[in-house]
């Protein structure tokens, strides 16, 4: 996380060199703040800094202008070292208009910069952020540095020579702001210009527009009078293994990992969807992938979604489907279904704000219940969590694995942070993963067909319709052992329950044992995380054996079933807190399993845990 | 419909060894054996054929089959069979539902599946009750109908399975019913339409709710009461013995349907409708038609191919494939990137 | 419709205190005003008038009505509105939904509701889009859309939400357009008819599917692409300075409809079909037919009443209940009893 | 469970008497057992017995005739003492055709007698029940009592007076059957007469023939030659506390119990269901009690059936809506919108065997994780569990109470056995239950209308649409604190996640403390169960606590939240074992929770435990 800018500025060199700064862009939804922060993320980039960013942006698709709600913001947290959250607080806010300041400055840190578009806080937009005066006027912003001044009018100049429409000219605002904030970052200014003209290639005033907004912004700061308060900073480049880098956000990456699991596995990808926040940018990534094998089918519903999947699977081909809570609800029955027929197919859930629509633009991980517990009758299969948004491209590699070695529905949780959050990612090396191709069987073995026969993973045979003399019928009534046919006999569904248990647990012969991320194995305590809470969980404990406290961070992949050390890991520690974005799930699901004293800690806001958040409880735990 | 080499198959080779677990008397038994009948007539392959259905008595159907199978869940089946289909196109896949499963819960499975023209065939087995669940009253149970749900009777308007289809954009709709000896003509004709082909048949659940389409179905007085529609043929039924020949014709006033009787076998001069399986307003008067006043119209009500999905899907994976190769690191290196040179410090 | 003591309202007395959060220059706007301005007109009271949404833009609806109002969930509001009204049959019920809710989730709901003809009004707001989840394709988008879930555009075929609605059994189907001032009459005949009353309205959604519907909602050429449907008139449509007066007529050899030319105002002459709008072979025609070669079809298509559901429900609740009491104790001792006596040891 | 009647009868009196029973009629679906079992079970009421049954239908409508899987069982244990299940194994078998004995014979205690019909044992049913000699003429039947005789011709000739086809005829067999039974047990015939009578009032023959088969079977038990070794019984009444008896059967009760509810909350009640096995018989039993203010609505499909019945409460019914596992598991998505929007809701499980369709007509408790945790967000809900058909009544009582007082939705979960077996039952006097009139807001209270307000209860008001003045909007967004507005703010949604978690919680404060069914509180070992599981847990601890050992026996009725004392008295135990129908679901709840050491005893079969299965599960904890 940031430290504060004056701390990094005791005494020259001309320009500071902080190892860490956090700056949020906030505006109207339509003042393309989302835009400006992703070019920022990329220049960051670019200069070889570590970052992680955090997309804040409303419900409405697109709220009347200059409301408290149609805010819009993108926070960045850049480094000079490792960084794993988009940061507690931001040193730098950029409002756009009175409702952005509004809402946005209460996180600014004390003694941080606000530059705020003078020329947006006319007496409308001030009423319509609920403002009695003008906040840049009265003194109300006095404990924070504030940098005013009238942003719209200078993008205006600096466009005339385009002739666009006021309209459209005011549309440049970003650019400006962008190119100040490259400026005081001490920023090449060509990759910002480059994508500019490829993106308005067809419309080259548009092009021209912005990129003389760009330029103006950066030499507005260059020459800004030096009466203002305002300085460059340059964040060094994070040291990083060597390589080729990208930014990729957790629904690219997730979608991604799909795509390389089918190909480790050799087959096509069937995916069945329906649209719904956060999950919906699966859906879209995948459908202009045609050419990797991938079709993508948008249902007329959930049900549709996953039973789809479920036929494209029985049929041979890797069956995907993707939801949010309320969708993956709805596919619960289904779920039964493939548990039973035992075909291989990946459930995604991009968890967001809950119960029922609940928060649809907001994180939270409260379906971890609904991932494990929630079906009817004993119905077992994997679950598999992302941490973060370049985690997410292992862990649905992960699960074709395991789906297409075990024949068996496998889940995979994300959520609205891991999706819509952007990270470095170094391009991995496809030929150092073990390909774990993907087997039907083509005719009869020894001793005759069964289709409910065993292999040493309990696995049953993928026989695919069209295969001669193979023919068979599967369902969702209780199958008999080996035959696959209708039995309702006692000792049968006892034995079949036995095989569905058994042959999920064993899925943990073949994970990794549970390693500890940070810290020592016998600990005084353990924070044990699962998901997206991984960054400020590391941070908090870092900061805390940097400070010399017996603390350690453990961080779970494997929800079900769990590593086979997992209880004596858990065992060895004296205390374990378990921060989640819930009521407390995981923690049920710890202590029901080894009966340790797993304490909650939780946070159901909508909103990542700080640092600060995690750091107060590992205080409250070890005290 | 399904391009493959004809071979030569018998009933028997369509035949499960499973025990037939329908009520004695079921009409299911009498569909069961028109589908083993019409498979080696259309030359189908029992490796290259699958049935899906949903839940009920109906659906208990794919056992019986010696194909691929598939027992999904309660209204389900044209969401699974779209899968299957878009996964292999090859796979000559039938559905097997009930009013139940396919009106009831599935009905939305069902317009969609219709709407987007899944190249299948759709049997729907309207016995116009739930039977698996011993009774209650369908979307297809006629008003008043008495049943365990409905011991007062029931009140709601019953849906019109065919109409239902056609409201959907169905471009292919029959009628037949379990024991009708034209019952295989239907499901070839069905085999032959490319597209989803929708066939309502009439089902006779000897148990809860028996014998309800006698009054059109039992063969005395059957020329009088069913009209067999025939392309290119006029709309005649009923036959000299039995009160003279008749025919349906339309009221150019009202633009309703009317029934006619021919004189002396000229039924031009009666205006009696040549059907035009085409037609498709014709096609909504037909499937509306009520019972009673007029015969049960059955067989090929509308057959007009359209382009179907899987065709189009496939097209269109093709098209966007076309001189891209599947190449990973091509795709994960996408976008702006840049690179760490040796020698900065391991993270 | 429903029986209430006109009240004196305005168009304020139906507006909430809640920020309308749609973009600016939404369809929606002009919709919620046309409602808004409709209730005083019919007279409705804001405790009496229930409205219930699913899950979109459209959906948003209910919060900006002065009544009692519930945004439910993605496609149920249909079963939701069932249980309102079955539960109190005098509230004015209005569903609000939109062409994703409606017609691919909700399918099921919207098609069993028209069928058993609850007695409510259906505002089927229809921008071929799902505008709230950021614009993929809808059943009833154009083959061919561009969204982000059809980079490549989309292959199946469109819904025809009104075509669906008959198929369904619906007895009462009207279509108008956002900012069209006729839609006020459009929603005061469905208020006025007994039983479910669907209207399409189709929306332009400015953000994610701008203006596919200006080819016949715009101003300019609208007497020529907008056949405006009124009961008792001919179906005339065109004027004398844009090209002549039109009118819609059937061609008795095909029975397909076509446009005939009126000569000096005597639709007769031209065979022109004036509109019935109980003739339901018509307005199958009508839901169906293309625009471009036609006009759009719009107003009234279809208004044929029939008993409504919940009628039926409280009919047979009181004929059930008739002579019989609430007796609980009779109840529970109900069947065959014994009597222990005094004296047995306890358990 | 029934004592072997070879040692109930050491020396004369002349007609032993035991002091329980079990017998079990086993035959064709169409050979009409459960009619039979019914007629029976009630003759054992009005002979004072206490009793208790399990019908065990096969999944199909009618089976082909002579089948195995076409086999319909019905089971009754009656006795002169309290009697809670329906015993383990028969001391008497009525097979009456191969398939029937070849099904059912196993489980016959040896020294069992069988009777059957050797009329059907002809080779054709010979064959369809796969016996390739005649069990009744090889000595493969020697450990148990056999009694053969052609009941089919002896039932022929006793119908002939009425001349019947012979189809017609052998309809009657049950009943010579039944007369047969009647007399063995020297029981009264003249109730089923008049049953018969009423029964085929408009058949008069039907009636006669059947009256005259129940007579001639009698006789026929009567006029015996003495050589064979049948043998009459003797069972006493059973101790019953006095008052006014019927037998019921789970369903009925639990429908019972909803309009007692809803009387005693002064509401009309809306259910919306769709029918499925076992819960189809709620439906049907309210469909008939339209008198009662009660409207059914029989949807679409299970989401239908759900949000009618949520849009019913909305307008100021009670909702019920009731299902079994796959439909309960597609009512999840709208569990989540009762919970959000606050309104009285009841949903009932019928539990079958799962996963996926499972075994419809079997019984399992494999729902419990769905009712408790199956939900996306964080959403709670109560959830109470019936032990027994009586039971049922009462928690449908109580179900009602909570979701009115507290409006929320309620889960009620019952099972196929519980659903499908009969009691006796000591109708209840209702003036001895309390009223708890449901409360609707007829105007602004002071401070004005809060659609969101709480009362001491944590209860938001519920208002009537068609209430003047009151007019609002409710969703599935998350709510706004009192107005009830849409709220995405970070704080609201915490605090509105902690209201409606709190106010589950809070329901505890009115359920009686979790009380100990049998044994002592301190005891070394603690058989916790729920549901069904009551009758055998209960015998066996009783047999236990006979014997001596220190055992108790805890049900738990309200599975959450858990009544305020269980982790205390839960503490108290040196050990814990839960045996319940499933792989081990209360014990999660009960080791999150609590921290116990609760050991899970498991059977998954589609069958009710044994209380020798119970016991041994004792015997193994204690050693
Ligand atoms: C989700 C779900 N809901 C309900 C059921 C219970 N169920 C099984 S079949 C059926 C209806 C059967 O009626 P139909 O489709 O007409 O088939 P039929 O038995 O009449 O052939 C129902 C309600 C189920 N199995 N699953
Ligand atoms: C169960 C469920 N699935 C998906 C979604 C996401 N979702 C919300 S609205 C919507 C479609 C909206 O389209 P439409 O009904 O046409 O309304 P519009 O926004 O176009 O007015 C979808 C898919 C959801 N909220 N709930
Ligand atoms: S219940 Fe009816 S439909 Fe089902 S098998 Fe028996 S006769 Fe056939
Ligand atoms: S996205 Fe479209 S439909 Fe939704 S509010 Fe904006 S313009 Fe209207
Ligand atoms: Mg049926
Ligand atoms: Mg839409």
């Amino acid at each position: 996380m940031a430290t504060a800018l004056k701390e990094e500025t005791p005494e020259p060199p001309k320009i500071p060199h902080p190892d860490a700064v956090v700056v949020r862009f906030a505006g109207d939804s339509g003042d393309g703040m989302q835009l400006t922060g992703g070019q920022f993320t990329l220049s960051s980039a670019l200069a070889g800094n570590d970052f992680a960013t955090f997309p804040d942006f409303p419900a409405e698709i697109r709220a009347p202008i200059g409301t408290l709600f149609g805010v819009s913001a993108f926070q960045i947290n850049f480094g000079s070292r490792a960084i794993e959250t988009a940061g507690d607080r931001p040193d730098v806010l950029v409002a756009m208009n009175p409702a952005a300041l509004k809402t946005n400055v209460d996180a600014l840190r004390e003694g941080g910069l606000i530059i705020a578009d003078s020329g947006e806080f006319g007496a409308r937009n001030l009423s319509k952020a609920k403002y009695e005066s003008n906040p840049l006027e009265d003194d109300s912003l006095a404990k924070w540095q504030l940098l005013a001044f009238d942003i719209s009018a200078l993008t205006l100049e600096a466009v005339k020579p385009f002739g666009l429409g006021k309209k459209e000219a005011l549309r440049s605002k970003n650019m400006w702001t962008l190119g100040l904030t490259l400026w005081m970052f001490d920023r090449d200014r060509q990759p910002v210009v480059d994508w500019l003209n490829t993106k308005f290639a067809k419309m080259p005033d548009i092009a021209g527009a912005n990129v003389a907004a760009l330029n103006a912004g950066h030499a507005y700061g260059e020459t800004a009078e030096l009466s203002a308060p305002i300085k460059r900073f340059h964040v060094d480049a994070a040291p990083a293994s060597p390589g080729v880098y990208r930014t990729v956000t957790g629904a690219e990456s997730i979608s991604l990992g799909l795509v390389a699991g089918a190909q480790l596995a050799g087959l096509p990808i069937f995916f069945g969807g329906y649209p719904i926040t956060p999950a919906s940018a699966i859906l879209h990534h995948l459908s202009r992938l045609k050419e990797y094998g991938i079709t993508t089918f948008q249902a007329e519903d959930e049900i549709a979604a996953i039973t789809s999947a479920i036929g494209a699977a029985y049929a041979g081909s890797l069956g995907v489907t993707s939801s949010s809570g309320p969708g993956i609800a709805l596919k619960g029955e289904a779920m039964g279904l493939a548990i039973m027929t035992e075909l291989p197919l990946i459930i995604i859930n991009s968890q967001r704000g809950g119960p029922s629509t609940g928060l649809p633009t907001k994180t939270e991980q409260s379906d971890l219940y609904q991932a494990v517990y929630g079906r009817n009758g004993d119905a077992p299969l994997p679950v598999i969590a992302a941490r973060s948004p370049v985690d997410a491209f292992d862990c649905a590699i992960e699960a074709v694995r395991i789906a297409t070695q075990y024949m068996t529905p496998v889940m995979l949780m994300t959520d609205g942070y891991i999706a819509n959050a952007a990270e470095p990612w170094k391009i991995p090396d496809l030929t150092a993963y073990k390909p774990f191709p993907a087997e039907f069987m083509a005719e009869a073995p020894e001793g005759g067909f069964k289709p409910y026969g065993r292999d040493a993973n309990l696995k049953r045979p993928w026989v695919k319709p069209g295969t001669l003399g193979l023919m068979h019928r599967i369902g969702g009534i209780e199958k008999e052992l080996d035959t696959g046919h209708i039995n309702y006999g006692p000792e049968n569904h006892q034995a079949m329950t036995d095989i569905r248990t058994d042959k999920v647990l064993g899925v943990a012969d073949s994970i990794p044992d549970q390693g500890v991320a940070l810290g020592k194995p016998r600990a005084k305590l353990a924070v044990v995380g699962w998901g997206s809470t991984y960054g400020p969980i590391h941070q908090a404990v870092r900061r805390n054996i940097a400070a010399g406290k017996d603390v350690a961070h453990v961080h779970i992949r494997h929800i079900w079933p769990l590593p086979k050390n997992m209880g004596e890991l858990l065992k060895g520690f004296d205390r374990i807190i378990v921060p989640e974005m819930n009521t407390g799930q995981l923690k049920t699901l710890l202590r029901d399993q080894f009966l340790v004293d797993a304490k909650p800690v939780n946070k159901v806001s909508g909103q990542p845990f700080t640092i600060a958040e995690i750091e107060a409880a590992i205080q409250e735990a070890l005290s | 419909m399904n391009e493959m080499t004809p071979v030569k198959t018998t009933l028997k080779d369509w035949e499960t060894d499973q025990e037939v677990r329908w009520c004695p008397g079921c009409g299911d038994y009498a569909i069961l054996k028109a589908v083993q009948r019409t498979m080696p007539e259309i030359g189908g392959t029992p490796e290259n054929t699958v049935f899906i259905s949903g839940i009920g008595c109906s659906s208990r159907f794919p056992y019986y089959m010696e194909t691929y199978g598939f027992h999904t869940i309660h209204g389900r089946a044209p969401a699974v069979a779209t899968g299957v289909k878009l996964a292999n196109p090859d796979l000559d896949v039938w559905i097997i539902t009930g009013d139940g499963d396919g009106l009831s819960i599935g009905g939305n499975h069902t317009m969609h599946l219709l709407r987007r023209n899944l190249n299948c065939q759709v049997m729907l087995f309207n016995n116009e009750i739930y039977g698996l669940t011993k009774g209650q009253y369908s979307p297809t149970s006629r008003e008043g109908t008495n049943t365990p749900s409905t011991p007062y009777g029931s009140v709601d308007h019953p849906a019109r399975p065919c109409a239902f289809a056609l409201g959907s954009g169905a471009r292919f709709v029959a009628r037949g019913f379990d024991v009708s000896k034209k019952l295989t003509d239907v499901l070839k004709a069905a085999h032959v339409h490319r597209g989803t082909a929708f066939i309502e048949i009439f089902q006779n659940c000897i148990v809860y709710n028996k014998d309800v389409f006698e009054d059109f179905a039992s063969p005395k007085g059957a020329e009088d009461r069913q009209l067999w529609l025939e392309n290119g043929e006029p709309m005649l039924f009923g036959s000299e013995k039995t009160g003279g020949v008749k025919g349906i014709s339309l009221n150019h006033e009202t633009l309703m349907l009317k029934v006619v009787d021919v004189a002396d076998g000229d039924h031009e001069a009666a205006g009696v409708i040549v059907h035009d399986v085409t037609n498709r307003s014709v096609a909504h008067m037909l499937v509306e038609m009520p019972f009673g006043e007029f015969p049960m119209a059955l067989g090929v009500l509308y057959d007009d191919p359209r382009p179907t999905f899987e065709d189009a899907v496939v097209a269109q994976n093709k098209a966007a494939s076309k001189g891209k190769s599947a190449d990973l690191a091509k795709l994960l290196g996408k976008g702006q990137t840049w690179t760490v040179e040796e020698g900065g410090p391991e993270l």
